[in-house]
């Protein structure tokens, strides 16, 4: 939809590390017992990808799908697919209790990156995020400074974040005000 | 007891001040008391100084497990207010405001009770009906407060913040005799005062049993041995439950940790306490120039008077927004006191199950601010073995019934 | 006089000069200097004025246990007060002024109350200002707190920023001496996660200037060697300028690391707070000099002979040209034979110790030092410097002393490990008669979330003083942690040690012994407050008996160094005087931060826009442009109103209201919680969350519903739409969409968890806006798309469809007794629609209106507000709301409650309208006096105003308010005090809530 | 600063993630229920110097409850586990019986 304007229409910052908003990114929230038979199928046919394990992630066709909680995934793919996904979702899983709904507009999508990004993070989440313990495939929910957030790394020098659509300008000035010329912590080995 | 004054002073300064008795004597227990006190706090010693000033009852021991007033009464931030908005609170704090000024005169001990002033800040449309509200309460319950609006609230505290952005302040509530005492001088002047009327505190002296028969109590065990009692008043913030359980009954009281911190000392910044409900903080400054600070209570059930940093992370920094000023200042010190917190949030002054144990805790974060009021109407609940007026609402019984005293319309922090 | 010394100072770069100001006075230093050693080298030794006397002080230390040498940093923006002149760098430009003195710090007028000293002994203040009443506050108070206080107050804001860092290390060592670098050496060849903190800028600590030698090296080189070892290793982190200030439960360390405080203004952060998880922390911390008890130790040149030694060794200053050195333990003879072989004189060593053997005395005897056993000071002379003292036997009283000329005092009473981060978190000590000191436990650690220990100790902390013990120890240490910390264990052996013997220490407390009360009078114990022998002693005498006692009588060690010099000599000075053995009289508890940190990096990031998160809607930015007058709701920010042209927020309001009576307004309705229940057992979940029957709700109907507390109190309430066979979306207020959403998933997560049911909270998925009017339906016919007639979408009912071309759910709900629509539509798409139906809403007078209007609209109809109406003392029977109160359910939350004595009592209060006689507007929170006075002599109440508004509609105030059995007293009038200071009554019908359209006619159309 | 293992995600969780819920293992009293009764289950309280079962949500991460077992003088940490049960598992009380001697058990 044209029109759908992201929270953040586009902002970026060029610091130490650079953070951009993703723009309008697709989610939808699918709860059910993810242990139940017939669902990993229900959703790999919906979604093309598995149910992850968990605190995982698992990708396919341009989409993923994080584990949330014990009963709750999160889908990411194309903005304007979210509400056909929701629905064909729900239609997978008709004959369980499950709930699929979109929250495409719920969320803001932001990307940090740079070879400081790890420590950006370091300086808002209490998740340890050092390359001992925390990388691709993982999914944390946690918070940032004072307020909730989810992220993972598409890639070794990326954080992908997720927050609440109304916090997204908080944050952003978060994430730039950490990743400030002159804050830099050379905590973590440089390229991880 | 030898009096206080400049003139002693002076007389003793003549031999190296070699001539001081002490403050309080230090007595073994006896075998009996007609009514022993457990916890000498502030507001234990003040139920026995009453006992003995009000009820002429003086055959009383105060027993301490540690040292007297190392509680609460020694680790809280000193705050004296009765702005309350409820009739029984406003009632008990406003007895205790008066009491506190003429208390160093009572107790010929400098307590130095500070009425320097208390504003609680107005930072929401909510918060400003809240108060106005709680200031038409006042003006009924003889309560001397006012709403007073955001200029007064600069003149008053030159270094406040009054633009926000976040919070503009829009007003505030003020009690012009509400201020600030000296919180070691109040249980020693107590002491000084209960051992002068002949009533033995004895420290060191942990409560190990409470001794029942018939349903009344009849003696306490303790580490320096049974001690015989017909009245036997529980005043033990902290350890609430721990007594009330050896005489066999649950109170609803959980015990959590408050904490409190001071900066390093500078000149006179700030005359009045200053209360922001919404950011969770508020601040005062002593006469040796710290700025006492102090915020909300941890979460966790804790008896280790230990807290967790985030707190005071949270009211430093709703401070630093309201003070600009004292970002450069430091931190010099920081602590916990183990608070109980009942059902409503209110206190409870009330008798129990068993006949002749009555409890006075669940202060929670307040309980500096009411220990002359407290004492004095402990005092009586535990002489005449019925609560007068002003304990009467805060019985037990009003968990059961539902008719509580619930005082977070008005103040959403600790203090 | 103190000096530089060519051939001295490993610290400092002599081809950098440093130019700096000290009260005004243009000075220079060198690069690597502090500001204490920059003025020492510059020939200024009086620093500061003490806080009681206001007597003039010298630094005493040379670290951060100073309590004499504070002074004011910087300016404006950047003026730090307090700072420790010892633990400043020393940089380019750097302005400093003494403290707590006037007119200046060589005349100080508040250095009279030493002459008064004598009638201003201990807690001399708890027995005099108490006549006559009023005279403390007026008089007395304020004067003690103008000469109290130490350093200026700041005028403006912090020109600085600051920032938090999460670390996560299986070890972290807290010391860059040698026992921290053994120990982290160890730890990291163990396989452990190390980081090291360094509280200076400089690595090695005190090794380098005691001597000594390891494995083969001078410890400068090791440490060298150590360092390039340690930064090879990829497990291990070195960080200097970040001091440990405090151990928290479960392995929380909180480290404070002075990024920029040399570097002013360069745009890095002044500080940054570290906030670390270790598995296993170790303190290298050291141990401290403490000073010893004699007369006069308070004089400027008297000083520990460890910090006379660092001074020279470290930063090239000589503090003094004749030396006096005082002790009772070897140590200090390393000062008299460093100050020697710098070319002082060393006029004479004074040991308390009878007998004084070993080679550091034999070779200060070599060196033709003169050693006076059981020597004493019996006094120093000298007012802004020493001039000489007075020598004596330890044993008696000090008479009959030999002056002995000289300008410096070297003092030594022992030393004392460093043990508050060990005890922060409940460590325990013991104390070691042997070497007169408190030493950590080992057998009782502070435990951790796994019930182990998790600090431990090494070196100089451990109490192991000499250095072959220090490495050892340190090195143990080391190995521990990791193996505890889940590493293995490492083989490597500990580095060899040579350094001399020291021959066992004698503790002195007072000195000379039997010292008589004038002189215990000088003896000061805690230099910064005051506080001497004679103070404890007279505690103890008044029965301030347990250390706390006396320390809060005396202020003993409660000064800014927290009684780092003062507190052991002070509770043994205590001991004493009740006659009873150290450890019995027991420590004051140690509490964070070890020294103090700024209030700026505690609170981090968050000042300014970051302070605290803002949640915008979608249309924010919208309501900013648009002149909104912004009203805080949780971390929301609403309209409150539109202000348009001069117009004050009350004639906003008016015509917000009566435009929206009139014609149409439009409200950003999107922050209402939003919360989608779905499953076989919502219905049946819902009717247990609400008072009300959801379960029977058809289809496509929506439902206000109200939901009590377990405790029977009103908690919020809104309308709840069927939307699905077994799928219900529930509104909620604006402050309750989280507090909802929890609630809901509490119980079934804790109690009903065998419920087939699922949340979701779709606050912020949609943006609502809310189309109220009479012309309404003109402006959505306008926008076009959706047949929104009466048949088509009737009152209480919704309905998805494309309004303008955008996926809309309308609900004909309303909140101001006018027909309404509430329009939902995708977040993203909300600024859309708000535009839309502003463009189609031109034509019919459309206007958005904000809170305030929202509220009086609902008061003209007589609807309740959570927050208003309710505060959290309200239950749904006072408000008249039974006909909410589901008859046909045996349960729901709350319900259990609300049947109890009080709850069930026809007594309460409960609501109806108020109507003023004079159509003025009632004030906010009034209360209604019943006649006399209740048992406390407090005015007996009958009720008070929960609402109250100027109703534009109406042309007069209305009110809503809690009265007892009001609803039982119509058309009684009730008197109600404004308290304005006039005594004014106004006169209040009771009346039913609903004061617009009682039969509902315009919503319904 | 308290550390759990929230049960659920797996993560060691810092205090700042978690919001702490009072007692655990309340049981319900609805209509019908004594005063007494209900009293009890709404107010009265162990509020143990020791051993203390506890109620948890992992309120920034994965949004679910759990339940704690916890010493409030020592601060360990015997175990978490799930919301969905009305008594703390035997295993975890017998290990908390051997670590803490003299403790009387949950009920």
């Amino acid at each position: 939809m044209s029109e759908a304007v992201s929270a953040l229409a586009g902002a970026t910052y060029d610091g130490y590390c650079k953070v951009s908003d993703a723009g309008p990114v697709g989610m939808v929230t699918l709860r059910g017992d993810l242990a139940a038979k017939g669902f990993g199928a229900a959703v790999k046919k919906a979604t093309g990808c598995a149910v992850p394990g968990q605190g995982a992630l698992t990708s396919a066709k341009g989409r993923r799908l994080a584990w949330m909680s014990p009963d709750e995934l999160l889908l990411f793919c194309g903005y304007d697919e979210a509400g056909t996904l929701a629905t064909a979702l729900g239609a997978a899983l008709a004959g369980q209790h499950a709930l699929a709904v979109n929250v495409s507009d719920a969320r803001v999508v932001l990307h940090l990156e740079g070879v400081g990004a790890r420590e950006v993070m370091a300086k808002l989440t209490p998740a340890d995020v050092s390359p001992e313990a925390f990388g691709p495939g993982q999914m944390r929910r946690t918070r940032l400074a004072q307020v909730a957030a989810a992220f993972h790394m598409p890639d070794a020098a990326r954080f992908e974040i997720i927050a609440f659509r109304s916090v997204a300008a908080y944050v952003f000035e978060l994430l730039s005000t950490a990743a400030q010329p002159g804050g830099e912590v050379g905590l973590f080995p440089a390229g991880e | 007891m030898r009096r206080y004054s400049a003139f002693a002073i002076a007389r003793e300064a003549l031999r190296y001040h070699s001539g001081w008795e002490r403050a309080w004597r230090s007595p073994a227990p006896k075998k009996r008391y007609d009514a022993i006190v457990v916890g000498a706090g502030g507001h234990g010693l003040a139920t026995a100084y009453y006992l003995g000033k009000n009820h002429g009852i003086t055959n009383v021991a105060v027993l301490e497990k540690g040292w007297l007033g190392g509680g609460n009464t020694g680790r809280n931030t000193t705050i004296i207010r009765s702005n309350y908005l409820q009739d029984p609170s406003a009632a008990i704090y406003e007895k205790a405001r008066s009491l506190y000024e003429t208390m160093s005169q009572d107790l010929n001990m400098n307590v130095m009770f500070s009425p320097r002033g208390v504003i609680m800040l107005a930072q929401t449309e909510h918060e400003v009906r809240g108060y106005k509200r709680t200031a038409h309460a006042n003006a009924l319950q003889g309560v001397e407060t006012e709403f007073i609006g955001p200029e007064r609230v600069k003149e008053l505290v030159p270094i406040i913040n009054i633009e926000g952005p976040r919070y503009p302040v829009l007003g505030g509530l003020w009690q012009a005799r509400g201020g600030t005492a000296r919180h070691d001088a109040v249980a020693w002047g107590y002491a000084r005062a209960c051992s002068a009327m002949g009533m033995d505190i004895i420290q060191n002296c942990a409560v190990t049993g409470i001794e029942t028969e018939g349903g009344k109590v009849r003696a306490v065990e303790t580490s320096k041995g049974r001690i015989e009692t017909g009245k036997l008043a529980l005043v033990v913030a902290g350890h609430s439950s721990q007594l009330a359980e050896m005489a066999g009954f649950r109170l609803p009281i959980e015990s959590v940790t408050l904490q409190a911190l001071v900066s390093e000392p500078i000149k006179p910044a700030m005359d009045v306490v200053v209360m922001a409900n919404t950011v969770h903080g508020y601040m005062s400054q002593s006469d040796k120039g710290e700025m006492v600070i102090g915020g909300g209570t941890d979460g966790a059930n804790n008896f280790t008077q230990r807290g967790s940093f985030h707190h005071i992370e949270e009211t430093v920094r709703a401070l630093v927004e309201t003070f600009p000023i004292i970002s450069r200042l430091k931190m010099l010190r920081q602590w916990g006191g183990i608070v109980d917190m009942t059902g409503d949030r209110s206190p409870i002054l009330s008798k129990t199950p068993v006949g002749g144990v009555y409890v006075n805790c669940g202060w929670g974060t307040g309980g500096f601010k009411a220990i002359p009021g407290s004492g004095w109407a402990m005092a009586e609940l535990v002489a005449k073995d019925a609560p007068g007026a002003l304990a009467a609402d805060f019985g037990l019984e009003r968990f059961r019934e539902g008719r509580f005293i619930d005082e977070s319309v008005a103040a959403g922090v600790a203090h | 006089m103190s000096a530089r010394l060519e051939g001295y100072g490993r610290l400092i770069d002599r081809s950098q000069r440093v130019s700096f100001q000290f009260n005004g006075k243009r000075l220079r230093g060198y690069a690597g200097d502090t500001l204490a050693s920059a003025l020492m080298g510059a020939g200024q030794l009086v620093l500061g004025r003490s806080f009681k006397y206001h007597r003039p002080r010298g630094a005493v230390a040379s670290g951060g246990e100073e309590p004499n040498a504070l002074i004011g940093l910087g300016r404006d923006g950047r003026f730090e007060p307090d700072q420790r002149a010892t633990t400043t760098e020393l940089f380019d430009g750097l302005e400093a002024v003494s403290q707590n003195h006037w007119p200046s710090l060589a005349f100080d007028v508040g250095e009279l109350n030493t002459l008064a000293a004598r009638v201003l002994p201990a807690g001399f203040y708890y027995k005099t200002f108490m006549a006559p009443r009023g005279a403390w506050v007026k008089i007395f108070e304020p004067f003690i707190r103008m000469s109290a206080g130490l350093g200026r107050v700041p005028e403006t804001a912090d020109a600085d920023r600051y920032e938090y860092l999460y670390a996560h290390y299986d070890v972290v060592v807290v010391g860059g001496g040698v026992a921290g670098l053994v120990a982290a050496r160890a730890a990291a060849a163990g396989g452990a996660k190390v980081l090291v903190l360094e509280q200076s800028a400089h690595w090695g600590g005190r090794a380098p200037v005691d001597g000594g030698e390891i494995d083969g090296l001078a410890p400068d080189n090791w440490v060298k060697t150590a360092l390039e070892d340690l930064e090879k290793a990829p497990n291990v982190t070195l960080r200097n300028r970040a001091m440990a200030a405090g151990v928290y439960d479960h392995g929380y360390l909180l480290a404070y690391e002075r990024v920029a405080d040399h570097t002013p203004g360069d745009g890095r952060p002044r500080h940054r707070l570290w906030r670390i998880r270790a598995g296993r922390i170790v303190t290298a911390t050291g141990a401290l000099e403490r000073p010893l008890a004699f007369a006069g130790n308070d004089v400027p040149g008297v000083m520990l002979a460890s910090a006379m030694r660092d001074y020279l060794v470290n930063w090239g200053v000589a503090v003094g040209q004749r030396i006096v050195v005082v002790t009772n333990n070897d140590d200090a003879y390393r000062t008299a034979l460093a100050m020697q072989a710098a070319g002082r004189e060393v006029a004479a060593v004074l040991d308390a110790r009878e007998r004084v053997t070993g080679a550091l005395p034999d070779a200060a005897r070599a060196a033709g030092i003169d050693v006076r056993e059981g020597h004493a000071i019996a006094e120093v002379r000298g007012h802004s410097r020493v001039k000489s003292v007075l020598a004596a036997r330890q044993k008696g009283a000090g008479k009959a002393g030999e002056e002995i000329a000289c300008d410096a005092v070297a003092m030594s009473g022992g030393w004392s490990p460093v043990v508050h981060l060990w005890s922060h978190c409940g460590g325990k000590l013991l104390w070691d008669d042997d070497a007169a000191m408190f030493r950590p436990d080992p057998d009782r650690a502070p435990t951790g979330a796994d019930g182990a220990g998790f600090v431990l100790t090494a070196g100089a902390a451990s109490g192991a003083l000499r250095l072959d013990a220090t490495l050892a120890d340190a090195h143990a240490a080391g190995k521990a942690a990791a193996k505890g910390a889940g590493g293995k264990a490492t083989r490597k052996a500990a580095p060899k040690a040579v350094c001399e013997p020291e021959a066992a220490i004698e503790p002195v407390w007072i000195m000379p012994a039997e010292a008589g009360p004038e002189k215990r009078m000088k003896m000061w114990l805690d230099y910064q407050n005051d506080v001497k022998v004679s103070d404890v002693q007279l505690a103890a005498r008044e029965g301030y008996e347990s250390v706390e006692h006396t320390k809060r009588y005396t202020t003993l060690g409660m000064a800014t160094d927290q009684g780092k010099l003062s507190n052991i000599n002070g509770l043994a000075v205590l001991s004493q005087a009740l006659h009873k053995p150290i450890p019995e009289t027991g420590t004051t508890t140690f509490r964070p931060p070890y020294t103090p940190i700024s209030f700026g990096a505690i609170a981090g990031e968050a000042r300014g826009d970051l302070f605290q998160p803002l949640r915008r809607t979608a249309m924010h930015e919208w309501h900013e442009a648009n002149g909104a007058f912004w009203e805080p709701v949780g971390h929301w920010r609403r309209p409150y109103c539109y202000l348009r042209g001069g117009e004050s927020h009350a004639e906003a309001v008016a015509r917000e209201v009566s435009n929206t009576r009139e014609n149409v307004g439009l409200l950003d309705a999107s922050t209402l919680g939003k919360i989608l229940v779905k499953g076989p057992d919502a219905g049946r979940f819902l009717d247990m969350m609400y008072t009300n029957m959801m379960s029977t709700l058809p289809v496509g109907k929506c439902r206000y519903g109200l939901m009590c507390s377990e405790n029977g109190f009103l908690i919020d309430d809104g309308v709840v739409a069927r939307v699905g066979e077994d799928e219900w979306l529930c509104h909620t207020t604006t402050g309750g969409a989280d507090r909802i959403h929890g609630h809901m998933e509490e119980w079934l997560q804790t109690e009903w968890w065998d419920w087939k049911v699922y949340t979701a909270n779709l606050t912020e998925q949609y943006a609502q806006i809310a189309v109220v009017g009479p012309k309404a339906r003109q402006v959505l016919q306008a926008v076009g798309g959706m047949d929104v007639s009466k048949e088509a979408l009737p009152f209480m009912q919704w309905k998805d469809g494309r309004l303008g071309g955008l996926p809309v759910r309308i609900y004909r709900i309303s909140f101001s007794g006018e027909l309404s629509y509430e329009i939902a539509v995708d977040a993203n798409l909300g600024q859309g629609l708000w535009d839309r139906l502003r463009e189609a809403g031109m034509g019919f007078g459309m206007m958005p209106y904000g809170t305030e209007a929202l509220h009086v609209l609902r008061a003209e109809k007589g609807f309740i507000m959570i927050g208003d109406e309710t505060d959290g003392t309200v239950i749904p029977q006072d408000l008249g709301l039974n006909w909410a109160l589901s008859k046909k359910k045996d349960d729901y939350l709350g319900k259990r409650a609300q049947e109890r004595s009080h709850m069930a009592d026809p007594e309460r209060w409960r609501l109806v309208g108020l109507e003023t006689t004079d159509s003025s507007v009632l004030p906010d929170g009034a209360y209604i006096p019943a006649h006399g006075k209740n048992a406390n002599g407090q005015q007996n109440t009958q009720g008070r105003v929960t609402s109250t508004y100027y109703s534009p509609t109406l042309g007069r105030g209305i009110a809503m308010a809690l009265i007892h059995r009001g609803p039982e007293r119509m058309g009684e009038t009730v008197g109600v005090p404004v308290h304005d200071g006039t005594g004014r009554v106004v006169e209040a019908k009771i009346v039913e809530t609903c004061f617009y359209d009682k039969e509902g006619a315009k919503q319904d159309v | 600063m308290l550390i759990l293992e929230c049960p659920y995600c797996g993560v060691m969780a810092d205090e700042t993630e978690l919001a702490a819920g009072g007692e655990a293992h309340l049981k319900r009293e609805g209509p019908g229920s004594s005063d007494a009764d209900f009293e009890a289950y709404l107010f009265d309280r162990m509020n143990p110097k020791g051993v203390h079962f506890e109620r948890w949500r992992h309120a920034s991460g994965c949004g679910k409850w759990f339940h704690a077992a916890r010493n409030t003088v020592t601060l360990e940490v015997y175990g978490t586990y799930s919301a969905q049960v009305s008594e703390p598992p035997k295993a975890l009380v017998t290990a908390i019986k051997r670590k803490v001697p003299g403790w009387e058990g949950w009920m």
